[in-house]
């Protein structure tokens, strides 16, 4: 059994984060583990939970957190590329903590440590 | 051990794939995704001395016809040259 | 402020079919301006023209098949669809196009044919 | 006086945010009139109140509100662009409305009937 | 009337300044902000028929020092440049 | 799960300073993974190249000017800068760098370089 850390830097509407959720599934077929994926840059959209999509598409809010609860892959965002983008996690006055409870508030230390430990790397 | 090189753009649109072919070594392998698989045509991999692999459903879904030169894949495919290289470089 | 009034739009578009939401989101775009029963006209060049190339699955890869809605640009009176020749030649693509109405036009063609329009976008 | 309609399809973390603004403020500092700026794909991030941005780096929605202030010009954001990137105007359970008060909810139609109605339409 | 064409991407990258060039008219004007600045030094704007405008802070911001073929342009002038043209095609 | 190791990380840029973040957030990245204490070596290849040019004015433009971070490279001991001399070459550049330490490299010679590393980051 390989270990896997995935980093994904892609919106859920770009198309090629249904590739990257595709990949991460298939290693998962194949016997391996994934020690965590990492999202960084516009990736973290990927876990706001105000993110709507019509019906007759594909939600990867859903499917990833789907992923998670089936495989208890970690999930990790960036909060810094996070806090950019329309993420957070603070309750107060004017502010409802948006961060889906499926995915881990990290920093980019934990890029350092999912890297550092797993056999393989890669980058979607 | 070698390098796997993913490319998911497109070489008609910008230069992903030049820098990867500028840095990509003899024992490496190419693997196009998404809009990389739109290279498949590219005058820049024909003749290369590297195998190139595309995933097969990413063709599909842009509706294009594969040459012979290049290796049909699936994701299961995918996984296994990561296995099977050293490291990864993602282009995009 | 002036009430809106009918102009002559031309989107063109440069982006291919699944990398951004370039392509649906141009041709929500295009739909709206046609309900307002403003004269729209598509252009595609570059990887763009991949769009309106047949056989495309988007099932494929989970993606909006927002391509299928290009056959019904008719019913929408949009009647224009230019496709540039250049391009395609390039991609050695041929003209076997989602939308049978869309024509293949010169580099030159296009550049005379935008001289006609009020507005142009890109996606 | 000559009428403009912008389009800006950027986020605030790309540069060419900026360059969109400046280009607002140069129209209205030589005598002219913006109809509208119409915030469309990306651009809609723009309006989100739960965007942060370290204190030494510039804050578009800042700035964008402040322009808005200081010049009544109306700003537009194509909401269903918005539902998909995280933007919400629903206070219903576990959301808060985050979409800042100085743009305005609007619909794709709004893009036709500035874009229809100006002199000058220049997309950034 | 002409068509102003502004150009925010650089031509080493990507293929923005190919397209709009592929449909310049003779009487249109390039003018080049953003990234669009580092193409005053790309071989596909010399010898243009067209004038060729920049963005002077996004030249200083970049660090280049443009050629004299070249004009020096303030947000000012690209407000007059809008004014002057029938329309305007953005190649982002 | 094994705990976190030493490995050796190679960060190809190929993005121009201003246009998206990626250039800030490849240096974040960089900068962390050194205080980690892992080696990280920068190259710089295609528009990547832009960003190590001297005489660059972010606040021109409004951007934060995480350009001058590169002069504090060698706090976090990142030693080894890498600038591609065929990049700089195509786009007239000159060998002006923001940081003194910055070597060329052949692309040849980047390819031998690339067989150092554990894992390689673009951005």
């Amino acid at each position: 059994m390989t270990t896997f850390a995935l980093i994904i830097t892609t919106p859920p509407t770009d198309n090629k984060t249904h590739t990257a959720l595709m990949y991460a599934e298939a290693i998962l077929a194949a016997g391996h583990q994934i020690n965590g994926v990492f999202f960084y840059q516009d990736g973290v959209l990927n876990a706001n939970n105000y993110v709507l999509t019509p019906s007759d598409e594909i939600n990867l809010l859903t499917a990833w957190s789907d992923f998670h609860q089936r495989s208890a892959t970690p999930l990790h965002i960036c909060i810094t590329a996070g806090e950019r983008r329309g993420l957070s996690d603070n309750n107060e006055d004017g502010f409802v903590d948006n961060i889906n409870k499926n995915f881990t508030i990290s920093g980019l230390g934990e890029l350092v440590v999912l890297t550092s430990s797993a056999d393989k790397v890669v980058q979607l | 051990m070698t390098i796997l090189h993913l490319v998911r753009t497109s070489a008609f649109t910008d230069d992903s794939l030049k820098q990867c072919l500028n840095l990509i070594a003899s024992a490496d392998q190419l693997f196009l995704i998404d809009d990389g698989v739109y290279n498949i045509h590219h005058s820049l991999i024909q003749g290369l001395k590297q195998p190139v692999f595309f995933l097969q459903q990413h063709v599909d879904a842009r509706g294009l016809i594969a040459g012979s030169q290049q290796r049909s894949a699936s994701y299961n495919d995918l996984v296994t040259a990561t296995l099977n290289a050293k490291k990864v470089i993602t282009w995009q | 402020m002036s009430s809106h009034q009918i102009k002559k739009y031309a989107i063109i578009n440069t982006s291919s079919s699944f990398n951004s939401s370039n392509g649906k989101d141009s041709l929500d775009a295009a739909l709206i301006l046609a309900s307002y029963e403003m004269p729209v006209s598509l252009f595609f060049v570059g990887d763009g023209v991949y769009q309106v190339q047949a056989q495309q699955n988007a099932e494929a890869i989970a993606a909006k098949d927002y391509i299928a809605t290009f056959k019904a640009l008719g019913f929408y009176d949009i009647k224009d669809i230019f496709v540039c020749q250049q391009s395609l030649t390039e991609r050695s693509l041929t003209t076997n196009f989602v939308v049978a109405s869309a024509k293949t036009l010169t580099t030159s063609e296009i550049k005379q044919q935008l001289l006609n329009f009020d507005v142009v976008l890109t996606f």
